[in-house]
């Protein structure tokens, strides 16, 4: 079998591909202070993420979702990076993580392991399901949980 | 008559292509097929010779369009057998026909407590117009599930059907799991209460002979662009008297008769429901794309997308670690195979896929609430048409081995 | 820049032709224009090499679909200065533009009581929709009248316009008299009241710059095909927000988010007003219309038609016994010019002229309002565009003078 | 300038322009039995006929309408032909006219000067405007005024 001109180990890097396997932060938190949901309607990826900020510190994070390898290893990849992280700190990388992928720019240094994600800007089809995470993030920040529930 | 694909695939440009450095192998025509060059040449003489607005104009230009457009509308009845020209009205696509039906006949039908009868099978468009028509109206939604080996469960439908049954819509072919619906048996359910039956023939139209009389329906839909016609055309049958019993779908230019300030009265039907400027161009090259369907014969059509699929199902299970949903005897289904891969995402799939020059469909299908009774997030989907052939199953073939050597590449890793 | 028709008409294939043994001389077009050979072939090379249901799909052809439907969409809002792509939904005409927003915005909007106000030059597109809402909800039209020289009489307007006017809808160029109305003022008073301003723009954004957000209109409604482009798409505009607040339209794929058994959430707009497979290859065709109007420049256009109306207006007028129907001032008219001969009726001097190779409409062009309003039964109407020519108008004149000779013989011969 | 290819001759032969410049038997009738009136919606040809039917026998007809010269001169001619003739006569005579005129047959003798309109079939958009009157002419066969005025 000829190998595909297209390089697929750009895309599915080995941190991702393990991060999709072995999620990290995966489940609920019974004292979340935030939380927000989010749905990619054209192919039903689903992120649901739990925060508990204290003192504008992202103290925890977990998720659940289903979907393809790319938004779930996405979140998973997130939560890592973004807890014990300021809220400043955390909307800064998520902002610059997408700046990469939709604006296609070079990764800055502060988004870390998140950086494995680049090559999914070439594949114009799967941008959406790594942005999910980011905004379904954007969203829980600024969620508190007793206003939903108050609401 | 079988089909020679050789010589057929020659008739289609977009076929010789490659993607990604490879031949393109195209296996989404669920979503929609490719056209061939007498479709194309059918738009291109239409602009290039014929074109101007129809019904209206004494000019030369006009009559011509006017009678090639009339044309495909006799053809499309005659292609069905639906019982009259006049009742073949052009929409945009098999969903805008649908709606039509559920705002027409089930805004004038449908009251409080009335039944509407579908399947869990259904594609959005045969669900979300209804859904739509019971929250205005207070009606109520049932859907007949299927059996564990994918076929419609026949008896659950009948169990739903009641004296307050007012619709039955069901699909003629899942265009998820192949599946075809005994249509006649469930046309007889629905008459026996008195109720519309409406058939979603978006996925049998384009793959088998379709004998709308037979079949025993009051409305059939289906689309152009899904059996080699162009995008942007829609076809609802029905007999003409139904149509004529109806109140008007959209108002504007040409569904009139007289229009004064406060009221207006309706031109006959069929154009009292093609309001404004149809999509002329398209609704002519669409008799090039009978044509063409007509002249394979529909039934040479049917078996050769039944041997690939057959040939596909083999490899598919003869590959290890794949789910397939919907029948397993190509008897009961059409060409549209959906699978699950143990260890990759549909999308994941698709887009590896892809790097190898073949198109197929990851997702929904938008059938949703088939997803959720399959439970399963989304499906992967290989759909065939007249010209594909079995070495494009064996590229179909050779990318999943690619999927298993990056994703179980990944698994052997993980286990170290 | 002015326009250079001979360079031009080479870019029609169609109008190289001869009807009935004479070169053709199409001056149609507010029917419906002719299409440059780019954009048949942008649809060619959509069909052969691009084509695939967009959205959903991951493979190659999808994505490509996709990004060249999208990219037609913010070419759209740009092209009219809409607020936002996202505002844009294409349908299959102005009809169905108006009948959506109708259906949509007047059924959450409109009340008992509440009133719609018109225009007695609307196109029966622009009448039909309100006046089905009207029947729904017990609302009542209004209709502003026309001045003696056939401009709209904006004080009539004015005065029709209260505290209950929930909507006003008016074209902004007539197809019969030629007509542009103030839209700008108009909108001013519609505001003054809260009313949703929604203007015809079907015969104005194919012949001059149009700003959308300078005219202050809500809601703006065109045709593909009147403007170079394919039949089968039609153009709603508005602000995305205002499409977000309203209920869908049309169900089914692409429209939804999540589908239930008993109800569906919507996909955000446009999708939600676009439901199943749109009409990709003439949407994408639409780009190349866009482009070919872009070049030459909606400011030439429009100069070159005011000139050749002139002219027009000019010779029709000098011939004698015939009546212009419309504005003579060419800065207030479009190249719409509707007449009546003296000695014969529309329909026989249509079909002599047709003879001649000439091809233009007589009837009542969907607005009968106005026919009654003018006391007459039908018009004869030439309508210009950027490819016709002065000798254009001369071969109509001529023409018209073979009516002369076999009308006028008959009255010399039954005078003896 | 020069002759057009099209022969309007044949179109319009002198004794349809005649019919239509001097309309016979135009007009309404007080004591009229039988009413029906017609629209071509595609045209806005209009055209509303009176009879006087006694005795299975025309014994008057008269029309009113507008419209263009094809549809106004076989009204005319029409009620010309059928004065005076049997109600299956005149059955027959519109029936043989409209095969004349979509079937493209040769005319019957017993339309008369009915043939004088052989011409239009050529002329397809133009076919309705001959039928017109014709199929309101059935149509007033049928259509008793009482009934009318009952129903
Ligand atoms: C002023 C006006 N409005 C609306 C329409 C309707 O356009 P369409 O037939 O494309 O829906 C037309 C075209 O005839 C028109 O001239
Ligand atoms: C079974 C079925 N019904 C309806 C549709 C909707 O067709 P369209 O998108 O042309 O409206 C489809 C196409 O995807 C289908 O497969």
């Amino acid at each position: 079998m000829p190998v595909p001109e297209v390089q697929f180990d750009e895309l599915y890097r080995e941190l991702i591909l393990d991060h999709y396997r072995n999620p990290r932060h995966r489940g609920t938190l019974d004292d979340a202070t935030h939380h927000a949901e989010g749905l990619n309607p054209t192919c039903g990826d689903e992120v649901y993420i739990d925060l508990v900020l204290d003192d504008e510190t992202v103290q925890q994070m977990a998720f659940e979702g289903q979907g393809c390898s790319i938004s779930q290893a996405s979140t998973s990849m997130l939560s890592d990076m973004i807890t014990g992280k300021r809220v400043s700190e955390a909307r800064d990388i998520t902002k610059k993580f997408e700046d990469m992928l939709v604006a296609g720019q070079e990764p800055d240094p502060e988004i870390g392991d998140l950086e494995a994600f680049q090559g999914v800007a070439k594949f114009h089809a799967r941008i959406k399901c790594a942005t999910l995470a980011a905004k379904v993030l954007e969203d829980a920040l600024e969620s508190p949980v007793s206003a939903q529930r108050g609401g | 008559m079988t089909i020679d694909t050789g010589r057929i695939r020659e008739d289609f440009p977009i076929l010789h292509q490659e993607v990604h450095g490879r031949p393109l192998v195209y296996l989404d025509n669920a979503a929609t097929t490719q056209k061939p060059q007498r479709v194309i040449d059918a738009l291109v003489r239409y602009y290039q010779r014929d074109n101007a607005n129809i019904h209206r104009g004494i000019h030369q230009l006009a009559v011509r369009a006017t009678e090639q457009y009339e044309a495909t509308r006799s053809r499309v009845a005659s292609f069905v057998n639906a019982p009259d020209p006049r009742g073949i009205v052009f929409t945009r696509n098999t969903s805008e026909a649908l709606n039509l039906v559920a705002r027409t006949w089930g805004d004038e039908h449908v009251g409080e407590g009335d039944e509407i009868v579908l399947t869990v099978m259904e594609h959005h468009s045969n669900i979300v117009p209804w859904q739509l028509l019971a929250q205005r109206k207070g009606a109520c939604l049932k859907y007949a599930t299927t059996t564990p080996d994918g076929r419609l469960d026949i008896d659950h439908l009948r169990s739903l059907i009641t004296p307050r049954t007012r619709v039955v819509s069901v699909t003629h072919a899942s265009n998820v799991l192949g599946t075809i619906t005994p249509v006649s048996e469930i046309a007889e359910m629905a008459k026996s209460v008195g109720a519309l039956f409406v058939v979603d023939a978006a996925q049998s139209v384009p793959h088998m002979a379709v004998d709308m009389q037979a079949l025993g329906c009051d409305v059939l839909a289906f689309s152009a662009h899904k059996m080699l016609g162009p995008t942007g055309v829609g076809v609802l049958c029905a007999p003409p008297e139904l149509l004529e019993s109806l109140p008007p779908f959209l108002g504007g230019g040409e569904m009139i008769s007289v229009v004064r300030e406060d009221a207006s009265t309706w031109a006959d039907v069929p154009h009292k429901f093609e309001a404004g400027t149809p999509n002329i161009g398209d609704v002519i090259a669409l008799n090039a794309a009978l044509d063409y369907l007509e002249e394979l014969g529909m039934d040479a059509v049917r078996e050769h997308e039944r041997d690939l699929t057959a040939y596909a199902l083999d490899r598919l299970q003869s590959f290890g670690g794949i789910t397939i949903h919907g029948p397993l005897d190509v008897d009961e289904r059409g060409g549209a195979v959906s699978f699950s891969m143990d260890e990759a995402h549909p999308h994941d799939v698709s887009t590896i896929v892809d790097g190898h020059g073949v198109a197929i469909r990851a997702g929904h299908h938008c059938a949703q609430l088939l997803m959720r009774h399959l439970r399963v997030p989304a499906t992967t989907r290989a759909s065939f048409y007249l010209y594909n052939e079995p070495r494009e199953v064996d590229a179909l073939i050779d990318a999943l081995e690619d999927v298993r050597r990056v994703f179980g590449h990944a698994s052997a890793r993980s286990a170290v």
